[in-house]
């Protein structure tokens, strides 16, 4: 008898669409609010068949109204529902500011009672979407006090993250990839699979640079480093939790590496990039050896057809050579 | 023993005279916010702004004489009545308006961040509008569990310029929530007389929606409860929204200390005759009011003792209860 | 030397015929659509979302069609027949469609970001409801500076849910904007038919804001002309804004590769059925319509032409038009 | 004849005042909307007067409608004016985000058109108001590209900024600080005071510590730097403008210093301070001596009693202080 788990190969989506099964099945306060979701199986047909299987109550379609859907997970969550709240792309969020961060998020803060609110938003160029359907706006979260910010890069992530979240009593926010949905990883083949909010995953164990990423990068990180494996040895971390984040993995990777690259979809400027960065030269300064670097797309709107869009975000090339320039 | 306010009023009367209960609320809300008024003034001040709704307390009162503990409302900037008229104790609320660390939130969110939801109270709110999709999303919560509770989501006619109404009115319609939307005209929004917000009528905003609209006497608490009460019994046997104008009056500034310099000495005067207060007195035995106001007296004072008497809150409050976990 | 296609219209009395002009119109709206929908499904494809807004043609035909260059529209994600009917180029929003540089935002943006200012075109949108706060800005800014233009809104019902369309319709009633809020429902919205999202009906929304209603049927390109027409009359003399909602119906899914599996086959036909072209059609004369036809068909071939032997834009555009100094 | 400019002792609002009223007056295409700005002189007083002068279309109150209000500046500034947008306190720009950064911020990459909108938005806990009226989300917006933001830290820029930013062909959000409102500076008196956009201030010039500060921590940060004059010579650097920051003259003094300090009101994560060490860290790498150090308040909710809101912000002893530690 072997110890290792088994895994299935499981599509990105497959997975968020799991754990929102297994949520639902094991907890009949768990309810899906969203554009879609319900009637049509949702925009990306990641939440076919739940409306048949729950009922309408608890898989609901909403119209068009995308501040009062946030106000559906905060009102909902108030009262003794655990409310999953659809963000059909992150860039919508934008109609959503208010209900999120002046209220969902300062619920506890005001009335010391827990507010077990999901929010599940898409993000990133992953389609041909054009500038406003594939913006990855997760820093403007991760500097909010009472709300918990997590970002998943795989199917298993993707799945075990959203089922944490689901169970917690704060307000989580689960950033979703557009640029995954139908990749294939790897998913342990277990009863329930929970991955720990705020909790850093080294993908990959190394000793000369440290390459966080995040996302869509994390895929393309670990490629890099293994493009680069006879000559350099990188270490991967993926936070998953953006928010707070996994300082004391991430530093101690730094520490050991003394060099460090962050690679990430969204703008550089007080981003998650820059705020890792940063953290690393307040904690890891005597043991840097290289300045940081970070790789992110150029400050620019991202465009509609998706071979602009590839020139825009990293690739693995442009990680393995951000990588190459720490130990030059 | 100390006997509660409650027992204090049901001895007189309140519980088997319904006016008279009303009657008794007002005055709690009006001598809360009248003696929190003062302390305004007082050399110590208040730590922060207050917003009050001397004049409306009928729309509060009349609005959630009938509700259950598990019924939910959403307030607004200017609620203390809403509070107080939920069930709130003025002695907690007395403590958070002044910065005391037995307040509802510590003492640390003063007059807009009160929110107590084991009384159904999901929050005044700093934001303009703010309370309304959360109202919605409560509503909906009701229903998926099936409760018989139905939420009052009170806002201003400054507040329905926000979208989030028109919104909550659609998605209110098409679930068949229950939910009354209760809009409390008080005729001035922050710094000007209404017209400058207010395009057509408000309780009319629900005809492109199917939602039928109500308008009532603000200042009538009878009022009031009967056309709330209506609404709130379709609500809760599935008959889905209703909006409701209440007419009343703002006697004070948009915040204690403005001067309120939009409006003429006339005009106010005007407007308070209308005091909801003075009104319910008039049909009751004055003899028991005397013994109402008494016991009215007695609560705010020793709400207002155990304030002053309370710590002040310390920078030991600002962290906690950010995150339920880590 | 090359004729324009407003002249070879001219020639054959469209001009002088506004019913031909509108025939017209809407064929080229129709045959452009139908021309990138052929791309869609080629080898090549097409870089980006197209939501087509084929049978709905005569909602932006009829609307557009008395209006100036100096008049402003805002559109939709659904907007080719907008842009058309404002006066875009077909050839430059093919190649936008198509990724190709001489495109309108240079072939990076696509279906959702074509914008215009030179002919009053502020904009399809990815953002539903995006265009309404813009529109009503325009319509600020045109009375402001004293013009007699106006603004027409396109939007959707589904759209109809935002609440900005409420705030909206408050300030055109308030400041008498000169503005036409025009509801395009289409019957659909994204993936299901409009039941998930309407309640009532959005050509009374206006109740509340004292804005006049109207409802008209968008099949009709004629019956849209006189409608709007008459609203933008009041609007631009000082009358106010006036919301429309016009019926017509969305041939195909909600972009296009979408099975649209949410509706039957004959709910599909019955739709069709309401061809405002088959019925523009009717009343012209049948040889003069060919001729249109024709040159149409030329003007569309050339545009797409144009757009395939244009360069496709590579990622030296990406930086273009972010800021006009730094 | 001195050469010396004649200074006046100007409170931070009139400052402003000044500015939307010279700006008024030299081009009419120039109008102000927002709550309450016009008959009530708005909610700090500092439009009074203003209706009078330019009528009641120039000057025009609103309705409380954040999202059209915005709206209000886009599509007016579409058709030929020059709209200045007040927020009347920054928290409410949550409820404005998809018209200033999917409409406002990508006009010009989608038109090709100027779109000259000004925002005015008042940041920071300098009231007692509470967590819904005092939040400093200035770092959303440096992440956006087409957007400019600048930040005042006295009456001069307050004014000067502002001038600029009507003039500027570009959408320029201009947080101002609730904080600083009754606070004296000394504004050079002549005719037509433009501070640039994207210039930063040397507030103080110094060798052994840089310290950047913004808004209303540069007023603590100059105190703290004279109180340490006998001991430390500390530059003080005002970037003023936040996006794009003007890296060159940051960089140059951390590079002389070799030691960074950076205060702001906002909170740490994903914030314009992680952004400037960030820099540093990647461009001074060599230079640097110390850690940077980050003086933010502590990542809670903005209180509302006033001494709880200056027990959570920094003060000039805390910012001397975290100088200290970069020599310690
Ligand atoms: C979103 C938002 N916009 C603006 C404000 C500022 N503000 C506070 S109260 C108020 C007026 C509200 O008027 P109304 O709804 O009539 O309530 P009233 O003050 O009359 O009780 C305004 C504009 C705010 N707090 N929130
Ligand atoms: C703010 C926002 N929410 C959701 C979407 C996704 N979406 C795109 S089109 C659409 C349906 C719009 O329906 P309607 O207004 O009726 O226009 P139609 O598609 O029928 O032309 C939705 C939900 C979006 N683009 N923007
Ligand atoms: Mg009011
Ligand atoms: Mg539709």
């Amino acid at each position: 008898m072997s110890t290792e788990i088994a895994t299935k190969s499981t599509k990105y989506w497959q997975g968020i669409s799991q754990a929102l099964t297994e949520e639902m099945d094991r907890d009949e306060r768990v309810v899906l609010v969203g554009e879609d979701v319900g009637r049509a199986g949702g925009p990306y047909g990641l939440t076919r068949g739940l409306q048949d299987r729950f009922g309408a109550d608890r898989v609901r379609d909403t119209p068009i109204s995308e501040a009062v859907l946030m106000g559906l997970g905060v009102g909902s969550g108030a009262v003794g529902l655990r409310p999953i709240v659809e963000v059909m792309f992150f860039d919508f969020a934008m109609l959503m500011m208010d209900q999120l961060i002046n209220q969902g998020a300062k619920y506890r803060y005001f009335t010391g009672h827990p507010l077990p609110l999901t929010v599940r938003a898409m993000c990133g160029a992953g389609g041909h979407n054009g500038a406003q359907h594939s913006q990855n706006i997760e820093a403007w979260f991760c500097g909010v006090p009472g709300l918990k910010v997590a970002m998943s890069s795989n199917a298993r992530d993707a799945k075990g993250l959203l089922k944490s979240a689901v169970r917690d009593d704060d307000p989580t926010l689960i950033i979703e990839t557009q640029g995954l949905l139908r990749d294939r990883f790897d998913v342990p083949v277990v009863d329930d699979l929970l991955i720990p909010l705020g909790v850093a995953d080294v993908r990959r164990t190394g000793t000369d640079v440290t390459v966080v990423a995040t996302g869509r990068m994390v895929p393309r990180a670990v490629e890099a480093a293994e493009g680069l494996a006879d000559e350099i040895s990188v270490e991967v971390v993926d936070p998953r939790t953006i928010s707070p984040l996994d300082t004391a993995t991430i530093l101690e990777s730094v520490a050991k590496t003394g060099r460090l690259v962050v690679a990430q979809e969204a703008l550089s400027p007080c981003s998650v990039a820059a705020e890792v960065c940063s953290l690393a030269a307040e904690h890891c300064f005597a043991e840097l050896k290289a300045p940081p670097v970070r790789v992110t797309p150029d400050f620019t709107n991202v465009p509609t057809p998706l071979p602009l869009v590839e020139a825009r975000v990293p690739q693995a090339d442009t990680i393995a050579a951000a990588i190459r320039t720490t130990l030059a | 023993m100390v006997t509660s306010i409650d027992d204090q009023l049901d001895a007189l009367g309140a519980s088997t005279d319904p006016a008279l209960g009303r009657y008794a609320t007002m005055q709690l809300c009006r001598r809360f916010e009248e003696t929190v008024h003062d302390q305004f003034h007082s050399e110590q001040g208040v730590p922060g702004p207050l917003h009050l709704a001397i004049g409306q307390e009928a729309v509060a009162v009349g609005a959630c004489h009938d509700l259950r503990t598990t019924d939910v409302i959403t307030s607004t900037h200017r609620g203390h009545h809403h509070c107080i008229a939920k069930g709130a104790r003025t002695d907690r609320m007395m403590a958070e308006l002044l910065g005391r660390r037995p307040g509802y939130s510590h003492g640390r969110g003063g007059s807009m961040h009160i929110a107590i939801p084991e009384i159904g109270l999901l929050g005044t709110n700093g934001i303009v509008g703010g309370g309304i999709p959360i109202a919605t999303g409560a509503a909906y919560g009701l229903q998926v569990q099936k409760r018989d509770d139905v939420v009052i989501c009170f806002f201003g006619e400054g507040a329905a310029a926000e979208g989030v109404l028109a919104e909550a009115l659609n998605v209110a319609s098409l679930w068949k929530l229950p939910i009354v939307f209760l809009c409390e005209n008080n005729q001035y929004v922050e710094l000007a007389a209404q017209d400058l917000h207010v395009a057509g009528e408000i309780w009319r905003r629900g005809t492109g929606y199917a939602v039928p609209g109500v308008h009532v006497d603000g200042n009538d608490v009878d009022a009031v409860t009967a056309a709330v009460g209506e609404a709130v019994e379709r609500a809760r046997t599935g008959g889905g929204p209703t909006i409701i104008e209440a007419l009343t009056f703002r006697w004070f500034g948009h915040y204690a200390g403005d001067k309120a310099a939009f409006r003429t000495d006339e005009e106010v005067e005007l407007g308070r005759a209308g005091d909801p207060i003075v009104r319910a007195r008039k049909a009751l035995d004055p003899v028991v009011v005397a013994e109402v106001d008494r016991v009215v007296e007695d609560e705010i004072a020793s709400a207002l003792r155990f304030a002053l008497s309370s710590p002040v809150s310390g920078p030991d409050v600002l962290s906690l209860n950010h995150l339920a976990s880590v």
